[in-house]
Protein backbone atom coordinates (compact mmCIF):
# COMPACT_ATOMS: atom_id res chain seq x y z
CA UNK A 1 0.00 0.00 0.00
CA UNK A 2 1.38 3.70 -0.95
CA UNK A 3 1.41 5.66 2.01
CA UNK A 4 -0.24 8.57 2.11
CA UNK A 5 1.87 10.94 4.56
CA UNK A 6 5.47 10.85 4.12
CA UNK A 7 8.19 12.66 5.73
CA UNK A 8 8.64 15.83 3.77
CA UNK A 9 11.55 17.61 2.00
CA UNK A 10 11.07 21.24 2.50
CA UNK A 11 13.89 21.95 0.80
CA UNK A 12 12.30 22.13 -2.68
CA UNK A 13 8.91 23.70 -1.31
CA UNK A 14 8.98 27.32 -2.16
CA UNK A 15 4.56 27.76 -0.72
CA UNK A 16 3.13 25.72 1.03
CA UNK A 17 -1.18 25.69 2.65
CA UNK A 18 -3.65 23.62 4.26
CA UNK A 19 -7.15 24.49 4.24
CA UNK A 20 -9.48 22.38 5.77
CA UNK A 21 -13.26 23.61 5.57
CA UNK A 22 -17.05 22.41 6.15
CA UNK A 23 -18.34 19.85 3.50
CA UNK A 24 -21.10 22.34 2.66
CA UNK A 25 -21.82 22.86 -0.73
CA UNK A 26 -20.48 26.67 -0.63
CA UNK A 27 -17.61 25.75 0.03
CA UNK A 28 -16.95 24.25 -3.47
CA UNK A 29 -16.42 27.59 -5.34
CA UNK A 30 -14.49 28.93 -2.21
CA UNK A 31 -12.09 26.51 -2.31
CA UNK A 32 -11.30 26.88 -6.65
CA UNK A 33 -11.01 30.16 -5.54
CA UNK A 34 -8.32 29.87 -2.81
CA UNK A 35 -6.14 27.82 -5.32
CA UNK A 36 -6.52 30.15 -8.20
CA UNK A 37 -5.46 32.58 -5.36
CA UNK A 38 -2.57 30.27 -4.38
CA UNK A 39 -1.22 29.97 -7.84
CA UNK A 40 -1.54 33.54 -8.74
CA UNK A 41 1.97 34.62 -7.89
CA UNK A 42 3.07 31.82 -10.92
CA UNK A 43 1.24 33.97 -13.44
CA UNK A 44 -0.58 30.75 -14.40
CA UNK A 45 -2.66 31.10 -17.96
CA UNK A 46 -6.34 31.72 -18.34
CA UNK A 47 -6.25 27.76 -19.76
CA UNK A 48 -4.30 26.44 -16.76
CA UNK A 49 -6.63 28.79 -14.34
CA UNK A 50 -9.39 26.79 -15.53
CA UNK A 51 -7.72 23.37 -15.53
CA UNK A 52 -7.06 23.54 -11.85
CA UNK A 53 -10.32 24.98 -11.11
CA UNK A 54 -11.79 22.27 -12.23
CA UNK A 55 -10.21 19.54 -11.11
CA UNK A 56 -10.54 21.09 -7.48
CA UNK A 57 -14.36 21.92 -8.17
CA UNK A 58 -14.37 18.12 -8.86
CA UNK A 59 -12.29 16.36 -6.20
CA UNK A 60 -13.79 18.71 -3.33
CA UNK A 61 -17.97 17.74 -4.77
CA UNK A 62 -17.13 13.99 -4.19
CA UNK A 63 -15.52 14.34 -0.97
CA UNK A 64 -18.69 16.63 -0.49
CA UNK A 65 -21.55 14.66 -1.98
CA UNK A 66 -20.05 10.74 -2.13
CA UNK A 67 -17.07 11.39 0.82
CA UNK A 68 -20.02 12.77 3.27
CA UNK A 69 -22.83 11.43 1.44
CA UNK A 70 -24.39 15.37 0.76
CA UNK A 71 -25.49 16.00 4.25
CA UNK A 72 -24.17 18.94 4.91
CA UNK A 73 -22.63 18.98 8.52
CA UNK A 74 -20.40 21.92 9.23
CA UNK A 75 -18.68 19.55 11.21
CA UNK A 76 -17.70 17.04 8.34
CA UNK A 77 -14.32 18.56 7.15
CA UNK A 78 -12.48 17.94 4.00
CA UNK A 79 -9.18 19.21 3.85
CA UNK A 80 -7.65 21.05 0.58
CA UNK A 81 -3.17 20.95 0.81
CA UNK A 82 -1.49 22.54 -2.03
CA UNK A 83 2.51 22.65 -2.42
CA UNK A 84 4.52 24.71 -4.81
CA UNK A 85 7.65 23.30 -5.21
CA UNK A 86 8.72 25.98 -7.92
CA UNK A 87 6.40 25.83 -10.92
CA UNK A 88 5.35 22.26 -9.67
CA UNK A 89 1.62 22.42 -8.20
CA UNK A 90 0.58 19.83 -5.81
CA UNK A 91 -3.02 19.64 -4.38
CA UNK A 92 -4.42 16.98 -2.12
CA UNK A 93 -8.10 16.79 -1.34
CA UNK A 94 -9.13 14.73 1.83
CA UNK A 95 -12.16 13.25 3.35
CA UNK A 96 -12.56 10.98 5.97
CA UNK A 97 -15.91 9.96 4.74
CA UNK A 98 -17.44 6.69 3.47
CA UNK A 99 -14.45 5.71 0.88
CA UNK A 100 -14.20 4.02 -2.20
CA UNK A 101 -14.82 0.32 -2.53
CA UNK A 102 -13.29 -0.02 -6.18
CA UNK A 103 -10.93 2.81 -7.12
CA UNK A 104 -10.11 1.26 -10.62
CA UNK A 105 -14.02 1.15 -11.51
CA UNK A 106 -14.81 4.63 -9.59
CA UNK A 107 -11.82 6.38 -12.14
CA UNK A 108 -13.76 4.63 -15.24
CA UNK A 109 -15.60 7.40 -17.23
CA UNK A 110 -19.35 8.08 -16.85
CA UNK A 111 -19.14 5.42 -14.22
CA UNK A 112 -21.55 6.93 -10.94
CA UNK A 113 -23.00 5.78 -8.36
CA UNK A 114 -25.68 8.55 -7.95
CA UNK A 115 -27.37 8.59 -10.95
CA UNK A 116 -30.12 9.77 -9.06
CA UNK A 117 -28.29 13.22 -8.48
CA UNK A 118 -27.26 13.29 -11.92
CA UNK A 119 -23.92 12.57 -11.87
CA UNK A 120 -22.29 12.39 -15.02
CA UNK A 121 -19.55 10.09 -13.69
CA UNK A 122 -16.88 12.72 -15.26
CA UNK A 123 -15.41 13.88 -12.03
CA UNK A 124 -12.13 11.64 -12.14
CA UNK A 125 -12.10 11.85 -15.89
CA UNK A 126 -11.74 16.01 -16.25
CA UNK A 127 -9.30 15.19 -13.19
CA UNK A 128 -7.28 13.09 -15.53
CA UNK A 129 -7.59 15.43 -18.47
CA UNK A 130 -6.53 18.59 -16.81
CA UNK A 131 -4.34 17.77 -14.41
CA UNK A 132 -0.82 16.50 -15.20
CA UNK A 133 -0.72 13.51 -12.56
CA UNK A 134 -3.66 12.04 -10.20
CA UNK A 135 -3.72 9.75 -7.47
CA UNK A 136 -6.41 8.46 -5.70
CA UNK A 137 -5.72 6.40 -2.27
CA UNK A 138 -9.22 5.03 -0.86
CA UNK A 139 -10.20 2.47 1.80
CA UNK A 140 -14.24 2.23 2.52
CA UNK A 141 -15.01 3.57 6.03
CA UNK A 142 -12.02 5.63 6.18
CA UNK A 143 -12.05 8.21 3.61
CA UNK A 144 -10.13 9.11 0.35
CA UNK A 145 -7.79 11.28 -0.42
CA UNK A 146 -7.33 12.63 -4.26
CA UNK A 147 -3.77 14.15 -5.01
CA UNK A 148 -2.91 15.58 -8.02
CA UNK A 149 0.16 17.73 -9.98
CA UNK A 150 0.41 20.26 -12.65
CA UNK A 151 3.13 22.84 -13.73
CA UNK A 152 2.19 25.99 -13.88
CA UNK A 153 3.00 28.93 -15.87
CA UNK A 154 6.66 29.02 -17.81
CA UNK A 155 9.07 27.34 -15.28
CA UNK A 156 10.36 23.75 -15.95
CA UNK A 157 9.81 20.30 -14.80
CA UNK A 158 12.12 20.36 -12.12
CA UNK A 159 11.07 18.38 -9.20
CA UNK A 160 14.04 16.56 -7.58
CA UNK A 161 12.87 12.68 -6.80
CA UNK A 162 15.03 10.34 -4.95
CA UNK B 1 -32.92 33.70 -10.69
CA UNK B 2 -36.09 32.90 -12.29
CA UNK B 3 -35.69 36.34 -15.58
CA UNK B 4 -32.92 34.01 -16.62
CA UNK B 5 -35.51 30.93 -17.58
CA UNK B 6 -37.86 31.60 -20.90
CA UNK B 7 -40.21 30.09 -22.69
CA UNK B 8 -40.33 30.51 -26.51
CA UNK B 9 -42.79 28.58 -28.65
CA UNK B 10 -41.88 25.07 -27.48
CA UNK B 11 -38.67 26.07 -26.62
CA UNK B 12 -37.01 26.14 -22.90
CA UNK B 13 -34.26 28.89 -23.04
CA UNK B 14 -31.68 28.92 -19.82
CA UNK B 15 -29.17 31.56 -19.16
CA UNK B 16 -26.72 29.69 -17.35
CA UNK B 17 -24.76 31.27 -14.26
CA UNK B 18 -21.31 32.45 -14.57
CA UNK B 19 -20.56 29.57 -12.55
CA UNK B 20 -21.91 26.00 -13.24
CA UNK B 21 -20.88 23.76 -10.27
CA UNK B 22 -22.42 21.12 -8.49
CA UNK B 23 -23.86 23.63 -5.41
CA UNK B 24 -25.36 25.25 -8.80
CA UNK B 25 -26.55 22.72 -10.75
CA UNK B 26 -29.14 21.58 -8.45
CA UNK B 27 -30.57 24.45 -8.63
CA UNK B 28 -30.52 24.51 -12.66
CA UNK B 29 -32.14 21.37 -12.40
CA UNK B 30 -35.41 21.81 -10.05
CA UNK B 31 -35.63 24.71 -12.18
CA UNK B 32 -35.92 23.68 -15.55
CA UNK B 33 -38.06 20.64 -14.70
CA UNK B 34 -40.77 23.22 -13.21
CA UNK B 35 -40.77 24.80 -16.33
CA UNK B 36 -40.10 21.75 -18.40
CA UNK B 37 -43.70 19.76 -16.75
CA UNK B 38 -45.53 23.09 -16.19
CA UNK B 39 -45.21 24.38 -19.92
CA UNK B 40 -44.68 21.29 -21.34
CA UNK B 41 -41.67 22.38 -23.53
CA UNK B 42 -40.45 19.47 -26.14
CA UNK B 43 -36.76 21.51 -26.35
CA UNK B 44 -34.23 23.31 -24.00
CA UNK B 45 -31.80 25.31 -24.93
CA UNK B 46 -28.65 26.30 -22.69
CA UNK B 47 -27.23 29.60 -22.91
CA UNK B 48 -23.55 29.98 -21.79
CA UNK B 49 -22.85 33.81 -22.83
CA UNK B 50 -22.18 34.86 -18.46
CA UNK B 51 -20.58 31.52 -17.93
CA UNK B 52 -16.70 31.77 -17.11
CA UNK B 53 -16.46 28.59 -14.86
CA UNK B 54 -18.18 24.72 -15.38
CA UNK B 55 -17.38 21.39 -14.37
CA UNK B 56 -18.54 18.15 -14.94
CA UNK B 57 -21.72 19.31 -12.85
CA UNK B 58 -23.15 20.84 -15.61
CA UNK B 59 -22.99 18.09 -18.04
CA UNK B 60 -25.21 16.21 -15.19
CA UNK B 61 -27.33 19.03 -15.99
CA UNK B 62 -27.18 18.63 -19.51
CA UNK B 63 -27.60 15.50 -19.46
CA UNK B 64 -30.39 14.96 -17.01
CA UNK B 65 -32.40 17.58 -19.42
CA UNK B 66 -31.86 15.29 -22.22
CA UNK B 67 -32.72 12.58 -20.62
CA UNK B 68 -36.01 13.98 -19.90
CA UNK B 69 -37.13 15.03 -23.05
CA UNK B 70 -35.67 12.54 -25.33
CA UNK B 71 -38.55 10.29 -24.91
CA UNK B 72 -40.89 12.56 -26.60
CA UNK B 73 -38.73 13.73 -29.33
CA UNK B 74 -37.23 16.68 -27.97
CA UNK B 75 -33.27 18.32 -27.93
CA UNK B 76 -31.10 20.39 -26.18
CA UNK B 77 -28.79 23.01 -28.09
CA UNK B 78 -25.91 24.80 -26.40
CA UNK B 79 -25.80 28.66 -27.89
CA UNK B 80 -22.66 30.91 -26.47
CA UNK B 81 -20.29 27.90 -25.87
CA UNK B 82 -16.53 28.73 -25.93
CA UNK B 83 -13.97 26.87 -26.34
CA UNK B 84 -13.62 25.55 -22.75
CA UNK B 85 -17.24 24.11 -22.65
CA UNK B 86 -16.75 22.97 -25.91
CA UNK B 87 -14.05 20.94 -24.87
CA UNK B 88 -16.18 19.66 -21.48
CA UNK B 89 -19.32 18.48 -23.74
CA UNK B 90 -16.66 16.63 -25.97
CA UNK B 91 -14.60 14.90 -23.75
CA UNK B 92 -18.17 13.48 -22.01
CA UNK B 93 -18.84 12.55 -25.15
CA UNK B 94 -22.17 14.45 -25.42
CA UNK B 95 -21.42 15.74 -28.95
CA UNK B 96 -24.45 13.49 -30.35
CA UNK B 97 -26.74 14.84 -27.76
CA UNK B 98 -25.99 18.58 -27.84
CA UNK B 99 -26.65 20.56 -30.71
CA UNK B 100 -24.16 23.39 -30.69
CA UNK B 101 -25.52 26.45 -31.63
CA UNK B 102 -23.02 29.09 -33.77
CA UNK B 103 -23.27 32.12 -33.06
CA UNK C 1 -6.51 34.80 31.46
CA UNK C 2 -8.43 34.35 28.74
CA UNK C 3 -8.61 30.91 27.13
CA UNK C 4 -7.90 30.90 23.30
CA UNK C 5 -9.31 27.75 22.24
CA UNK C 6 -12.54 26.63 23.84
CA UNK C 7 -15.38 24.03 23.02
CA UNK C 8 -17.51 25.40 20.22
CA UNK C 9 -21.59 25.04 20.05
CA UNK C 10 -21.68 24.22 16.41
CA UNK C 11 -25.21 24.58 16.65
CA UNK C 12 -24.78 28.53 15.63
CA UNK C 13 -21.94 27.76 13.10
CA UNK C 14 -23.04 28.05 9.24
CA UNK C 15 -19.56 27.68 7.60
CA UNK C 16 -16.13 27.26 9.24
CA UNK C 17 -12.81 26.99 7.17
CA UNK C 18 -9.19 26.56 8.89
CA UNK C 19 -6.05 27.53 6.74
CA UNK C 20 -2.98 27.22 7.45
CA UNK C 21 0.03 28.88 5.25
CA UNK C 22 3.58 29.70 4.82
CA UNK C 23 4.88 33.05 6.23
CA UNK C 24 6.09 33.90 3.11
CA UNK C 25 4.85 37.25 1.90
CA UNK C 26 3.25 36.21 -1.05
CA UNK C 27 0.30 34.98 1.17
CA UNK C 28 -0.49 38.23 1.97
CA UNK C 29 -2.49 38.71 -0.95
CA UNK C 30 -3.66 35.22 -1.06
CA UNK C 31 -5.17 34.99 2.50
CA UNK C 32 -7.03 37.76 2.12
CA UNK C 33 -8.65 36.52 -1.64
CA UNK C 34 -9.49 33.31 0.75
CA UNK C 35 -11.44 35.01 3.45
CA UNK C 36 -13.17 36.97 0.36
CA UNK C 37 -14.04 34.07 -1.47
CA UNK C 38 -15.06 32.28 2.02
CA UNK C 39 -17.41 35.37 2.54
CA UNK C 40 -18.90 36.01 -1.23
CA UNK C 41 -22.01 33.87 -0.14
CA UNK C 42 -23.33 36.25 2.31
CA UNK C 43 -23.12 38.56 -0.77
CA UNK C 44 -20.77 41.38 0.58
CA UNK C 45 -20.86 44.92 -0.19
CA UNK C 46 -17.72 46.34 -1.87
CA UNK C 47 -16.99 48.24 1.49
CA UNK C 48 -17.39 45.58 3.47
CA UNK C 49 -15.37 43.29 1.19
CA UNK C 50 -12.29 46.05 1.30
CA UNK C 51 -13.35 46.21 5.40
CA UNK C 52 -12.50 42.31 5.88
CA UNK C 53 -9.56 42.44 3.43
CA UNK C 54 -7.61 45.40 4.74
CA UNK C 55 -7.70 43.97 8.37
CA UNK C 56 -7.05 40.43 7.34
CA UNK C 57 -4.31 42.23 5.63
CA UNK C 58 -3.12 43.65 8.60
CA UNK C 59 -3.53 40.73 10.86
CA UNK C 60 -1.04 38.17 8.31
CA UNK C 61 1.30 40.90 7.76
CA UNK C 62 2.31 41.77 11.03
CA UNK C 63 2.44 37.70 12.21
CA UNK C 64 4.85 37.05 9.11
CA UNK C 65 7.15 40.26 9.32
CA UNK C 66 6.64 40.83 13.30
CA UNK C 67 5.47 37.34 14.51
CA UNK C 68 8.09 35.22 12.58
CA UNK C 69 10.59 38.20 12.02
CA UNK C 70 10.35 38.59 8.18
CA UNK C 71 12.70 35.34 7.71
CA UNK C 72 10.55 33.90 5.03
CA UNK C 73 10.27 30.33 5.90
CA UNK C 74 8.20 28.17 4.40
CA UNK C 75 8.17 26.12 7.79
CA UNK C 76 7.17 28.74 9.64
CA UNK C 77 3.05 28.88 9.77
CA UNK C 78 0.42 30.93 10.19
CA UNK C 79 -3.29 30.11 10.85
CA UNK C 80 -6.47 31.63 9.86
CA UNK C 81 -9.74 30.53 10.96
CA UNK C 82 -13.05 31.92 9.87
CA UNK C 83 -16.19 31.01 11.04
CA UNK C 84 -19.70 32.40 10.09
CA UNK C 85 -22.28 32.43 12.81
CA UNK C 86 -25.05 33.39 10.26
CA UNK C 87 -23.93 37.02 9.06
CA UNK C 88 -21.31 37.55 11.97
CA UNK C 89 -18.16 36.41 10.55
CA UNK C 90 -15.18 35.58 12.97
CA UNK C 91 -11.50 35.36 12.25
CA UNK C 92 -8.58 34.49 13.80
CA UNK C 93 -4.96 35.21 12.29
CA UNK C 94 -2.33 32.98 14.47
CA UNK C 95 1.50 32.94 14.85
CA UNK C 96 3.65 31.00 16.77
CA UNK C 97 6.37 33.67 16.61
CA UNK C 98 7.88 35.75 19.41
CA UNK C 99 4.98 37.18 20.46
CA UNK C 100 4.01 41.36 21.74
CA UNK C 101 5.67 42.34 25.24
CA UNK C 102 2.87 44.84 26.13
CA UNK C 103 -0.35 44.37 23.66
CA UNK C 104 -1.55 47.80 25.00
CA UNK C 105 0.65 49.69 24.07
CA UNK C 106 1.50 48.10 20.54
CA UNK C 107 -2.00 48.47 19.46
CA UNK C 108 -1.95 52.39 20.00
CA UNK C 109 -2.00 53.60 16.54
CA UNK C 110 1.48 55.11 15.17
CA UNK C 111 3.31 52.57 17.49
CA UNK C 112 5.33 50.58 15.63
CA UNK C 113 8.65 48.58 16.66
CA UNK C 114 10.33 48.55 13.40
CA UNK C 115 10.37 51.79 11.48
CA UNK C 116 13.45 50.69 9.80
CA UNK C 117 11.11 48.65 7.53
CA UNK C 118 8.92 51.97 7.22
CA UNK C 119 6.28 49.98 8.91
CA UNK C 120 3.33 52.98 10.16
CA UNK C 121 1.91 51.50 13.36
CA UNK C 122 -1.31 51.86 12.01
CA UNK C 123 -2.01 48.15 11.47
CA UNK C 124 -4.19 47.61 15.26
CA UNK C 125 -5.57 50.97 13.99
CA UNK C 126 -7.15 49.69 11.05
CA UNK C 127 -8.14 46.35 12.25
CA UNK C 128 -9.96 48.40 14.96
CA UNK C 129 -11.41 51.13 12.53
CA UNK C 130 -12.22 48.59 9.68
CA UNK C 131 -13.61 45.67 11.79
CA UNK C 132 -16.78 45.30 14.52
CA UNK C 133 -14.66 44.04 17.28
CA UNK C 134 -10.93 43.37 17.95
CA UNK C 135 -9.26 41.09 20.54
CA UNK C 136 -5.55 40.02 20.81
CA UNK C 137 -4.14 37.66 23.30
CA UNK C 138 -0.14 37.17 22.91
CA UNK C 139 2.31 36.04 25.05
CA UNK C 140 6.37 36.95 24.53
CA UNK C 141 8.15 33.52 22.54
CA UNK C 142 4.44 31.60 22.61
CA UNK C 143 3.16 33.72 19.82
CA UNK C 144 0.21 36.30 19.01
CA UNK C 145 -4.20 35.42 18.23
CA UNK C 146 -5.87 38.34 16.52
CA UNK C 147 -9.95 37.66 16.76
CA UNK C 148 -11.74 39.95 14.41
CA UNK C 149 -15.59 40.16 14.53
CA UNK C 150 -17.58 41.84 11.73
CA UNK C 151 -21.24 41.57 10.66
CA UNK C 152 -21.57 41.22 6.91
CA UNK C 153 -24.32 41.93 4.51
CA UNK C 154 -27.85 42.17 5.65
CA UNK C 155 -28.62 40.06 8.14
CA UNK C 156 -29.36 41.26 11.59
CA UNK C 157 -26.73 40.68 14.77
CA UNK C 158 -28.02 37.96 16.35
CA UNK C 159 -25.42 35.95 18.27
CA UNK C 160 -26.45 34.26 20.95
CA UNK C 161 -23.82 34.46 23.81
CA UNK C 162 -24.25 32.02 27.09
CA UNK D 1 7.58 48.03 -13.48
CA UNK D 2 9.81 50.61 -14.17
CA UNK D 3 7.46 51.96 -17.05
CA UNK D 4 5.21 52.91 -13.77
CA UNK D 5 7.93 55.06 -12.46
CA UNK D 6 8.64 58.94 -14.38
CA UNK D 7 10.76 61.90 -13.92
CA UNK D 8 9.15 64.93 -14.75
CA UNK D 9 11.58 68.39 -13.68
CA UNK D 10 11.91 68.12 -10.21
CA UNK D 11 8.60 65.25 -9.67
CA UNK D 12 8.98 61.33 -9.52
CA UNK D 13 5.20 60.53 -10.43
CA UNK D 14 4.64 56.55 -9.24
CA UNK D 15 1.89 54.76 -10.95
CA UNK D 16 0.79 52.51 -7.73
CA UNK D 17 0.16 48.93 -8.43
CA UNK D 18 -3.77 47.35 -8.36
CA UNK D 19 -2.79 46.03 -4.80
CA UNK D 20 -0.89 47.85 -2.32
CA UNK D 21 0.14 45.58 0.55
CA UNK D 22 3.85 44.75 2.41
CA UNK D 23 4.79 42.63 -0.59
CA UNK D 24 4.67 44.87 -3.29
CA UNK D 25 5.63 48.08 -0.83
CA UNK D 26 9.25 46.87 -0.04
CA UNK D 27 9.30 46.97 -3.82
CA UNK D 28 7.43 50.01 -4.67
CA UNK D 29 9.88 51.78 -1.86
CA UNK D 30 13.44 50.78 -3.00
CA UNK D 31 12.43 51.73 -6.31
CA UNK D 32 11.18 54.95 -5.64
CA UNK D 33 14.17 55.45 -3.31
CA UNK D 34 16.80 54.86 -6.66
CA UNK D 35 15.06 57.39 -8.13
CA UNK D 36 14.97 59.97 -5.55
CA UNK D 37 18.75 59.69 -5.13
CA UNK D 38 19.77 58.66 -8.98
CA UNK D 39 17.58 61.74 -10.44
CA UNK D 40 18.07 64.00 -7.70
CA UNK D 41 13.88 64.88 -7.86
CA UNK D 42 13.03 66.79 -5.16
CA UNK D 43 8.78 65.83 -5.16
CA UNK D 44 6.89 62.20 -5.31
CA UNK D 45 3.67 61.75 -6.82
CA UNK D 46 1.63 59.25 -6.65
CA UNK D 47 -0.95 57.93 -8.84
CA UNK D 48 -3.56 55.56 -7.31
CA UNK D 49 -5.25 55.29 -10.46
CA UNK D 50 -5.14 51.39 -10.40
CA UNK D 51 -5.41 50.80 -7.11
CA UNK D 52 -8.13 48.67 -5.73
CA UNK D 53 -6.53 47.48 -2.33
CA UNK D 54 -3.80 49.31 -0.07
CA UNK D 55 -3.43 48.72 3.28
CA UNK D 56 -0.88 50.49 5.95
CA UNK D 57 2.00 48.90 4.20
CA UNK D 58 1.63 51.55 1.88
CA UNK D 59 0.69 54.35 4.14
CA UNK D 60 4.47 53.26 5.31
CA UNK D 61 5.60 53.74 1.89
CA UNK D 62 4.33 57.36 1.81
CA UNK D 63 5.52 58.24 5.09
CA UNK D 64 8.85 56.88 3.78
CA UNK D 65 8.97 58.76 0.78
CA UNK D 66 7.67 62.12 3.15
CA UNK D 67 10.65 62.03 5.46
CA UNK D 68 13.16 61.30 2.88
CA UNK D 69 12.40 64.48 0.80
CA UNK D 70 10.93 67.19 3.33
CA UNK D 71 14.22 67.67 4.47
CA UNK D 72 15.19 69.64 1.68
CA UNK D 73 11.43 71.27 1.08
CA UNK D 74 9.74 68.38 -1.01
CA UNK D 75 6.30 67.26 -0.67
CA UNK D 76 4.18 64.14 -1.74
CA UNK D 77 1.27 64.21 -3.68
CA UNK D 78 -1.75 61.92 -4.30
CA UNK D 79 -3.78 61.56 -7.28
CA UNK D 80 -6.36 59.61 -8.91
CA UNK D 81 -6.66 58.85 -4.67
CA UNK D 82 -10.63 57.49 -4.46
CA UNK D 83 -12.51 57.30 -1.46
CA UNK D 84 -11.28 54.56 0.45
CA UNK D 85 -7.71 55.44 0.17
CA UNK D 86 -8.29 59.09 1.29
CA UNK D 87 -9.81 57.52 4.45
CA UNK D 88 -7.06 55.15 5.32
CA UNK D 89 -4.89 58.64 4.74
CA UNK D 90 -7.07 60.08 7.11
CA UNK D 91 -7.14 57.62 9.63
CA UNK D 92 -3.21 57.69 9.45
CA UNK D 93 -2.97 61.61 9.83
CA UNK D 94 -1.46 62.03 6.46
CA UNK D 95 -4.15 64.83 5.74
CA UNK D 96 -1.37 67.43 6.75
CA UNK D 97 1.73 65.79 4.75
CA UNK D 98 -0.23 64.36 1.33
CA UNK D 99 -1.63 66.97 -0.84
CA UNK D 100 -4.51 65.33 -2.09
CA UNK D 101 -5.43 66.59 -5.81
CA UNK D 102 -8.74 66.48 -7.30
CA UNK D 103 -8.57 65.58 -11.14
N1 LIG E 1 -14.44 11.30 -2.18
C1 LIG E 1 -15.19 10.22 -2.49
N2 LIG E 1 -15.72 9.45 -1.52
C2 LIG E 1 -16.47 8.36 -1.83
N3 LIG E 1 -16.75 7.98 -3.10
C3 LIG E 1 -16.23 8.70 -4.11
C4 LIG E 1 -15.44 9.84 -3.87
N4 LIG E 1 -15.08 10.36 -5.08
C5 LIG E 1 -15.61 9.57 -5.99
N5 LIG E 1 -16.32 8.56 -5.46
C6 LIG E 1 -17.03 7.48 -6.16
O1 LIG E 1 -16.55 7.42 -7.49
C7 LIG E 1 -17.61 7.58 -8.42
C8 LIG E 1 -17.12 8.27 -9.67
O2 LIG E 1 -16.70 9.59 -9.36
P1 LIG E 1 -16.64 10.69 -10.49
O3 LIG E 1 -15.84 10.19 -11.63
O4 LIG E 1 -16.17 11.96 -9.86
O5 LIG E 1 -18.13 10.85 -10.98
P2 LIG E 1 -19.43 11.45 -10.27
O6 LIG E 1 -19.03 12.39 -9.17
O7 LIG E 1 -20.12 12.15 -11.37
O8 LIG E 1 -20.22 10.29 -9.73
C9 LIG E 1 -18.68 8.32 -7.66
O9 LIG E 1 -19.96 8.12 -8.21
C10 LIG E 1 -18.53 7.73 -6.27
O10 LIG E 1 -19.17 6.49 -6.15
N1 LIG F 1 1.89 39.01 15.27
C1 LIG F 1 2.76 39.81 15.94
N2 LIG F 1 3.85 39.27 16.55
C2 LIG F 1 4.72 40.05 17.23
N3 LIG F 1 4.58 41.38 17.35
C3 LIG F 1 3.53 41.98 16.77
C4 LIG F 1 2.57 41.23 16.04
N4 LIG F 1 1.63 42.09 15.59
C5 LIG F 1 1.99 43.31 16.02
N5 LIG F 1 3.13 43.27 16.73
C6 LIG F 1 3.83 44.39 17.38
O1 LIG F 1 2.91 45.48 17.49
C7 LIG F 1 3.43 46.63 16.83
C8 LIG F 1 2.31 47.45 16.26
O2 LIG F 1 1.66 46.72 15.25
P1 LIG F 1 0.80 47.47 14.12
O3 LIG F 1 -0.17 48.40 14.77
O4 LIG F 1 0.24 46.46 13.21
O5 LIG F 1 1.88 48.38 13.38
P2 LIG F 1 3.08 48.00 12.38
O6 LIG F 1 2.85 46.65 11.80
O7 LIG F 1 3.03 49.07 11.37
O8 LIG F 1 4.34 48.03 13.23
C9 LIG F 1 4.42 46.10 15.83
O9 LIG F 1 5.39 47.05 15.48
C10 LIG F 1 5.01 44.90 16.56
O10 LIG F 1 6.01 45.29 17.48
Amino acid sequence: MIEVTEKKDYRLVTNEMRLEFAAVSDNEAFARMAVAAFIAPLNPTLEELSDVKTAVSEAVTNAIIHGYGNRGRVTDRVQMNCELKGSILEVEVVDRGVGIEDVNRAMEPLYTTRPEWERSGMGFAFMEAFMDELEVFSEPEMGTTVRMYKKIGLGSWIVDEE
Amino acid sequence: MDEDYKVIDNYLMIKMPAEIDHHQSVDISKRADRYIVSKQVGNVVFDFERTTFMDSSGVGVILGRYRKISCFGGKVYAVNAGSRIRRLLLLSGLENIVELVEN
